[in-house]
């Protein structure tokens, strides 16, 4: 080592000062020759220590062999990662709520009815994978992870996930479904806490989350009851339901028809052809329900 | 390409220009008595960029918990095709239950390209007007245009647009906290001139289509999160007077050519950058440049505007650096040094001139402030 | 602001050195006040981030919150700050005095002080109040005891600081702006170190440059609760990062190291800002104090003991918002509180006398002619009513019949018989009245004399009654009928804090 | 479309106004325009609620209020009762001792028998215990909230009448504790009121007697944009007229006669910043005046059809602040002009005269704030007069106007107050500029 970590350390100091002048004077350039320093120098301060801590008389163990060294997920209160791969973990959670959803909820309902949970930010190398999994070895899987697919274009809806197993009337997505998939979660998730055999706090919490934007369903989140909730989703479910089928029915039957394999399950994205302009924005109207 | 677009292509030089969004339009109502800024402003010139290469970098940045929060809180809004936001239409509007529909318009197809979402934006707009009963009622990320100075600026969105019985009104997720009904007057102030452009615009495409103002309401809808909580509580907003302003403002900047035709001929504040984009022209040859343009320095500028450091700097020894109330307190007078000259009497303006009156104002004040403390000003 | 403090800014900016623009120091500040640096998540809605608090220099604590968006560490600290507060509070909880009015009361001997660097900082101390006084100490979402007492009091501070005679809780920016004028804006005034560059340069800058290098956010912190944004996101999220990535993988020494990494980083942002405070206590202190300090911080006591008995007897917390009978009592309260103060500051200090002089709401001058022993006869019985005649090269907007006040003699009034021009000056003939003793010859020194120095106010010091209100039960139609009354919820305990 | 003259439209409203008291639950809103008979209403209505039986309330701001509707009603219906609380240093004023209906007290117990008892609303705050099923509030809009907090446990209905586009209650205290509050203590009366009971009648007296022609289109079209109103009086049956001709053409000369000619002139300065008692402006005002009365001038109208000399008493200059009045009634002084009133927008609130001269807020001003723009100032300098109306300005306000930064904190559950001074303001100086005099 040629600094010491005092050393080091005085220069930690003048780096980050340096580095939040380079950021105020707007200097983009000098901000990232900066920070590569830092890291460097805070990297060599690191060792620098541990190097003198194992020369100490051991004090307080470091890690005692807990879970594997993942970035904790979004807030506080963490759950333990799952040892099952991701994509396994990805699957239950859609099985569970039997309708295309955000990788957020999915961590979620994995957490609540699974207990673990897994980082979102692994999910969109997740996506890719399948698509080049399938497109290497068509169906040579189970099941795939995979899109769901806007009604008027049949692209990837943004941020949606679905199950290739699914039905195509399912994976599409029109304008009311998030809604009525919405509704439809609900009363999954409030069948499986029904299922708990004792009450998860995490679960409550999920199911509040859907009660408390469901009309009727409940008061407040300390009186819930998930079967009242599952039948205010019902009831709403049934305003909807057939608009929406019929939506999904018409985009599907186009899916098919127009799509291959591949594309069907991870849609078709359209090119900046400005000249399709016009037609699309009639038919985004035209799928809804008449 | 018009003389003045051409002409303000040249002032902002090899840079693109800056991307208009709702809260830059909004600054613009923020000192509208500025010239540099409605020049700057028109051209699309980098004003942080500019600001900071002559050694006046603006004083404001974001901090990413900020940034984190508020996309954190949005994104828990309009999760689950927008599920809390539709329960507070609900509670709040008394949205009927069967319209639930939500759009997704920050992609089409796939595809993110302007152009095409802005096509598709006005479409479906123009759809839900005509045809209420079966077009959308919640439409995420419209992208929409705006006239800025003459040329036509995309916004990028962050709100809903939402139709109820063929009226639009504007949604604006914000993550600032109301506490028992109040808020940060200032925050609100901003999100009410934001919604304002967005009205503005809204109205702007769908009066394309033939298709009256009053089809987008002039309240619009705040959503922010309730106390400490992050659970969602809206409030409405009337931003009529935010339209009245913001109308004169950019009915103001579409006559730029009044400012220009002021300038200098073949002033520029392009940086010369050479191959690598590295700027070769010396900062204190721009800032030449950027003081050809008349500017209005007020203190207010230190929260709203990237050039408030170099305009400050530059009108140092001023009154109005003090504050307008101050300058106005002085009698108007223009400089601090002529100020004190008139309290001292050093300097005594013939009768009926301009400083007279100031004087005989300064000059009292320096005789009760010298007989307060005993000691000469 | 007036042609008078304007003048004395440009004379700072002239100088490059604050000027003064009061003679006298018009706040208390007490001799061990307890001060509170509050620092905020960014983006948040009140989440303490760390503060430092202390009553002596020599003694600042530091709390920091390792994860400001966990409820429990929020309440961790809230608590530990608690203990502190509370702690200081309870030192003036044992000392009383009894009070000689009509009716003799007894109220504690002294109060406490917080002393806060900006008007930011109240609003977080409103804030954290607001977060905590509702919370439960048992049943489901309990606290630890003392949080919601902490709510109540620092409540109790916020709403202090919206009074505008009191001391009790004074924003630092605010105490010292109002002393001294400097050579920039009032807004550039609300950086507590700049504004202090401007009254205490460090040895060998003016004011303007010392100003201008704590606008450095990286050499001189903000003095909070908002933090600097590279601060943020150059310094804090990583260290915050590296606590929790210590806590995901089991803390022990890797988590103590980053936890005393983070401390070490806001402590960096606080340290400066504790030492600008005292420096501004010293300031402060070292300004003589005016004649009415003393019996506005008498009101400050009053006020706080009110509070603490509220608190003794089981009061319920402080209402979220006022009701309509509380609001308008309230308004009645402050309207009346702030012409008196303005009155007693004027009354003090001849700096802002002359900012009424210069308006011509009070003139000064000399005293030409007495006629101490004049007596009026044209009543039913007779009277003492000596005139002066003062001449003053002020502006004089009185009419005859106004009644005026001297600061010198403000039990006595002097009613204005005549206006004259005496050459380029002003003749103003007064009749006095009262405060000259009973007999018909007024007592020594009572009436001015030929030669005396004068000043003369259209506004006096009087008492001024407080109107009456309905009972809120009694609140008519107009203004919503009578409010529920509070009673509090498991809302109010279980409240997300996030 | 059958053309309903103003009268028929005026007597009318007032017509329903008073029907619909029988029926009304709670009480009645009534807003008035500048001059459109605010107080014959009042009383009007005051006598037709004693006459029914009813004992009614009568709540005032001022002392000058309560006596001028005091002595109204007392001349109207000579048979009626009418008590007048007042303070114990109140001196009753000749006419009100000249009814022998009215009797002066201090204590309300001493009214039992009266149907119409009349006070300042700060009288009426200090009466306890005794309560009337109906009050007439005057003037409303001036009144804060927590005033009428304190007297509205006395009274069952309420009649509340005033002007919507005059000045707000202010107070000298600046806090946003109350801001979104229905029960804002600050807020006016009426927006307390209205704020809790929705379902209370809003009505409005839609003729301006006082308003001449063209003031009334440009007062309605910029201060109350949304209801409006129209002039009682037809173009022709107010003119002006002077006794004696102008020698030459000076700018004074000019803007009088633009004045009597249409009703309005902008006497406009050469743009200049200034103090606030601008010496120029002070000495146009005053030379204005001076010249006005010089003039002879002479008035005709419905009430006057024959001719009538304006008056000094008649005339009024209005300002914005204290320190101009003060400097124009010393140069009045100076050249030994007496009677004409000089004062403030708060001042001349609810006050009338034939022609009158107003100091433009923002004239000379660098930068506008908040009290310069507010409109209901502008709206009360503007709406005093029954002939004409001259505004003293330096050049430069539109611009002014174009550069103010519109930087105001906005809070939530407030209800936007309109018009907007902005607005109103850039709206009154459009249409002021036909009539443009440049003096030097």
């Amino acid at each position: 080592m040629s600094e010491s970590a005092e050393i080091l350390e005085q220069r930690i100091g003048r780096l980050r000062a340096a580095v939040r002048q380079a950021v105020l004077a707007a200097d983009k350039d000098r901000a990232s020759a900066l920070r590569r320093e830092l890291k460097q120098a805070e990297q060599a301060w690191e060792d620098a220590l541990a190097q003198a801590e194992t020369t100490l008389p051991a004090g307080l163990p470091d890690s005692p062999g807990t879970a594997p060294s993942q970035g904790p997920p979004d807030g506080p209160r963490t759950a333990p990662a799952s040892l099952l791969p991701l994509r396994e973990q990805i699957y239950q959670a859609l099985s569970l709520l039997t309708v295309p959803a955000a990788p957020k909820l999915l961590a979620t309902v994995h957490e609540a009815f699974f207990a673990s949970t897994f980082p979102t930010a692994k999910v969109t190398s997740l996506k890719r994978d399948e698509e080049r999994s399938f497109r290497t070895a068509p169906f040579a899987r189970p099941y795939y992870v995979c899109a769901a697919l806007t009604a008027d274009l049949l692209a990837p809806a943004r941020g949606l996930l679905a199950v290739s197993t699914w039905p195509m009337e399912r994976r599409v997505i029109g304008p009311l479904s998030p809604r009525v998939d919405f509704l439809s979660a609900a009363i999954q998730v409030a069948a499986a806490v029904e299922r708990l055999p004792s009450p998860v706090p995490a679960a409550s919490r999920l199911l509040w989350r859907f009660a408390a934007s469901i009309p009727g369903a409940a008061q407040d989140a300390a009186r819930m009851d998930p079967r009242q909730i599952a039948q205010a989703a019902e009831a709403e479910l049934q305003v909807h339901q057939s608009a929406d089928s019929e939506t999904r029915r018409a985009a599907a039957m186009r899916a098919r028809a127009q799509l291959d394999d591949a594309e069907q399950l991870f849609g078709t994205r359209l090119g900046a052809a400005a000249q399709r302009v016009g037609h699309m924005a009639g038919r985004g109207g035209q799928g809804r329900g008449e | 390409m018009t003389g003045t677009e051409a002409w303000l292509a040249r002032l902002r030089g090899r840079a693109l220009p800056v991307r208009h969004n709702a809260r830059t339009i909004a600054a613009l109502a923020g000192n509208p008595g500025c010239a540099r800024r409605a020049v700057l402003d028109a051209a699309g010139a980098d004003k942080h960029r500019l600001a900071a290469y002559t050694g006046f970098p603006a004083p404001f940045g974001l901090s990413r918990f900020a940034i984190t929060r508020g996309n954190a809180f949005e994104a828990q809004v309009k999760a689950s095709g927008a599920a809390e936001l539709l329960r507070i239409l609900r509670e709040h509007l008394s949205l009927p239950i069967p319209e639930a529909s939500y759009d997704d318009l920050s992609e089409v197809g796939g595809n993110a390209s302007p152009e095409l979402r802005h096509a598709r934006t006005r479409g479906l707009l123009a759809r839900a007007v005509t045809h209420p009963a079966e077009a959308g009622t919640m439409f995420d990320h419209p992208l929409l245009t705006l006239r800025v100075g003459g040329r036509a600026a995309y916004l990028e969105p962050d709100l809903i647009a939402f139709q109820l019985g063929g009226q639009f009104r504007v949604i604006e997720v914000k993550s600032f906290p109301v506490v028992d009904g109040r808020a940060d007057g200032d925050k609100v102030a901003a999100a009410a001139i934001q919604s304002a452009v967005y009205v503005l615009a809204l109205r702007d495409a769908l009066a394309e289509q033939g298709i009256p103002p009053e089809a987008v309401s002039h309240e619009t809808i705040l959503i922010c999160p309730e106390n400490f909580s992050n659970r969602p509580v809206a409030a409405s907003l009337d931003v009529r007077k935010q339209l009245t302003v913001l109308r004169r403002q950019l009915s103001r900047l579409a006559r730029i050519e009044d400012l220009l035709a002021q300038l200098p001929p073949g002033l520029t504040f392009d940086l010369d950058p050479d191959d690598a984009g590295v700027p070769r022209r010396r900062p204190a040859e721009l800032a030449e440049a950027l003081r050809q343009v008349e500017a209005r320095y007020a203190p207010e500028c230190l929260n709203t505007c990237e050039m408030c450091l170099f305009c400050r700097d530059e009108a140092r020894g001023g009154t109005a650096a003090l504050g307008r109330e101050v300058r106005d307190d002085l009698g108007g007078v223009e400089h601090v040094a002529t100020a004190l000259r008139l309290a001292r009497g050093t300097s005594v303006p013939e009768r009926g001139s301009e400083l007279a009156e100031a004087a005989d104002l300064l000059r009292t004040a320096a005789r009760l402030r010298a007989d307060a403390l005993g000691e000469a000003v | 602001m007036s042609t008078l403090t304007a003048l004395a800014r440009a004379l700072a900016a002239e100088r490059g050195a604050a000027q003064r623009c009061c003679a006298v120091r018009h706040v208390h500040v007490s001799e061990r006040p307890l001060v509170f640096i509050p620092l905020a998540l960014a983006g948040e809605a009140g989440a303490p981030l760390a503060a430092m608090i202390g009553d002596r220099p020599q003694d600042a604590r530091l709390l920091t919150v390792p994860e400001p968006r966990d409820r429990d560490q929020r309440f961790a600290f809230a608590a530990e700050f608690a203990d502190i507060v509370l702690e200081h509070i309870g030192r003036y909880l044992t000392r009383e005095e009894t009070v000689n009015a009509r009716e003799p009361r007894v109220r504690f001997a002294d109060a406490p002080q917080l002393l806060l660097p900006n008007p930011a900082g109240v609003t977080f101390t409103r804030l954290l109040g607001r977060s905590t006084r509702f919370r439960r100490i048992e049943g489901p979402y309990a606290v630890p005891e003392n949080v919601p007492l902490l709510g109540r009091w620092l409540t109790f501070f916020a709403e202090r600081a919206e009074v505008p005679p009191s001391s009790l809780t004074l924003p630092m920016t605010q105490a010292l702006a109002m002393h001294w004028a400097t050579g920039q804006s009032a807004l550039e005034d609300l950086n507590l170190g700049a504004l202090l560059g401007w009254i205490d340069p460090p040895p060998g800058l003016t004011g303007a440059q010392a100003a201008a290098r704590a606008e450095d956010p990286v050499r001189c912190p903000p003095a909070g609760p908002a933090t600097d944004p590279t601060f943020d996101n150059e310094v804090l999220e990583p260290r915050l990062l590296a606590v929790r990535t210590a806590r995901a993988t089991g803390g022990g020494r890797a988590g103590q190291r980053a936890k005393d990494a983070l401390a070490d980083a806001l402590a960096s942002q606080l340290a400066p800002i504790w030492t600008l405070m005292w420096r501004a206590v010293e300031l402060l202190r070292a300004l003589p104090p005016g004649a009415h300090v003393s019996s506005r911080w008498h009101a400050d006591k009053d006020a706080f003991t009110w509070h603490a008995g509220q608190i003794r007897d089981g009061g319920p917390p402080q209402p979220r918002r006022d009701s309509a009978v509380s609001a308008a009592r309230r308004l009645a309260g402050l309207e009346k509180t702030q012409a008196e103060y303005a009155a007693q500051r004027a009354f003090d200090d001849p700096l802002v006398m002359a900012e009424y002089r210069m308006t011509g709401e009070a003139f000064a001058g000399t005293v030409t002619a007495a006629e101490p022993d004049r007596v009026d006869v044209t009543g039913r019985r007779k009277v003492l009513r000596p005139r002066v005649t003062v001449e003053t090269g002020d502006a004089v907007l009185a009419a005859p019949g106004v009644v005026l006040t001297s600061p010198t003699r403000p039990s006595q009034q002097a009613r204005v018989v005549s206006v004259a021009p005496a050459g380029d000056r002003t003749a103003v003939l007064l009749e006095l009245r009262g405060g000259m003793g009973r007999a018909l010859t007024p007592e020594p020194g009572s009436v001015p004399e030929p030669g005396e120095a004068v000043c003369y106010a259209t506004f006096g010091n009087g008492f001024q009654r407080l109107p009456d209100f309905p009972a809120p039960e009694d609140t008519p139609w107009t203004h919503g009928g009578p409010p529920q009354p509070y009673v509090p919820s498991d809302d109010d305990a279980r409240e997300t804090w996030s | 479309m059958v053309m309903t003259s103003a009268a028929e439209l005026a007597a009318g409203a007032t017509e329903e106004i008073l029907d619909g008291l029988a029926t009304a639950e709670r009480g009645v809103v009534v807003d008035s325009p500048p001059g459109a008979g605010k107080s014959t209403l009042v009383v009007a209505a005051a006598s037709r609620l004693a006459g029914a039986g009813e004992p009614v309330m009568v709540i005032a701001q001022t002392n000058e209020q309560v006596d001028d509707l005091s002595s109204r009603l007392a001349a109207d219906c000579p048979e009626l009762r009418i008590g007048r609380l007042s303070a114990s240093d109140y001196v009753p004023s000749p006419r009100i001792a000249r009814h022998p209906n009215v009797t002066v007290t201090t204590s309300a117990a001493d009214l039992a028998g009266c149907p119409v008892v009349t006070g300042t609303a700060h009288k009426w705050a200090l009466v306890r215990e005794a309560s009337w099923p109906w009050a007439i509030v005057d003037e409303a809009y001036q009144m804060r909230s927590d005033l009428l907090l304190r007297v509205a446990g006395r009274f069952g209905r309420a009649l509340f009448v005033g002007d919507p586009g005059q000045l707000d209650p202010f107070s000298v205290v600046q806090t946003d504790r109350w801001t979104g509050l229905t029960w804002d203590p600050m807020q006016s009366a009426v927006a307390v009121l209205l704020r809790h009971n929705p379902d209370v009648a809003v009505r409005r007296l839609p003729v301006s007697w006082r308003l001449p022609e063209p003031a009334a289109e440009l007062v309605s079209e910029a201060f109350y944009p949304f209801t409006g109103f129209r002039s009682g009086s037809r173009a022709e049956q107010r003119r002006m007229t002077f006794t004696a001709a102008s020698f030459g053409q000076n700018a004074c000369d000019l803007s009088l006669e633009t004045a009597a000619r249409t009703g309005w002139a902008l006497h406009e300065l050469p743009a200049r910043h200034t103090v606030r008692t601008d010496e120029g402006a002070v000495a146009a005002c005053a030379a204005l005046t001076a010249r006005l009365l010089q003039r002879g001038p002479v008035i005709y109208s419905e009430r006057a059809e024959a001719g009538a000399p304006v008056t000094a008493d008649r005339i009024a200059v209005g300002t914005a602040h204290r320190d101009q009045a003060q400097a124009i009634r010393a140069r009045l002084r100076a050249g030994g002009l007496a009677g004409v009133t000089v004062d403030t927008a708060n001042s001349l609130q609810g006050r009338e005269f034939d022609v009158v001269i107003v100091l433009h807020p923002l004239s000379g001003r660098r930068d506008a704030t908040a009290f310069h723009l507010e409109a209901g100032r502008l709206c009360v300098l503007t709406s005093r007069h029954r002939h004409a109306c001259i505004v003293v300005a330096r050049a430069g306000i539109p611009e002014l106007l174009d550069a103010h930064p519109s930087a105001e904190p906005v809070h939530l559950n407030v209800p936007v107050k309109f018009p907007d001074g902005w607005e109103a303001n850039q709206s009154v100086m459009a249409r002021l500029q036909p009539w443009k005099v440049r003096a030097p």
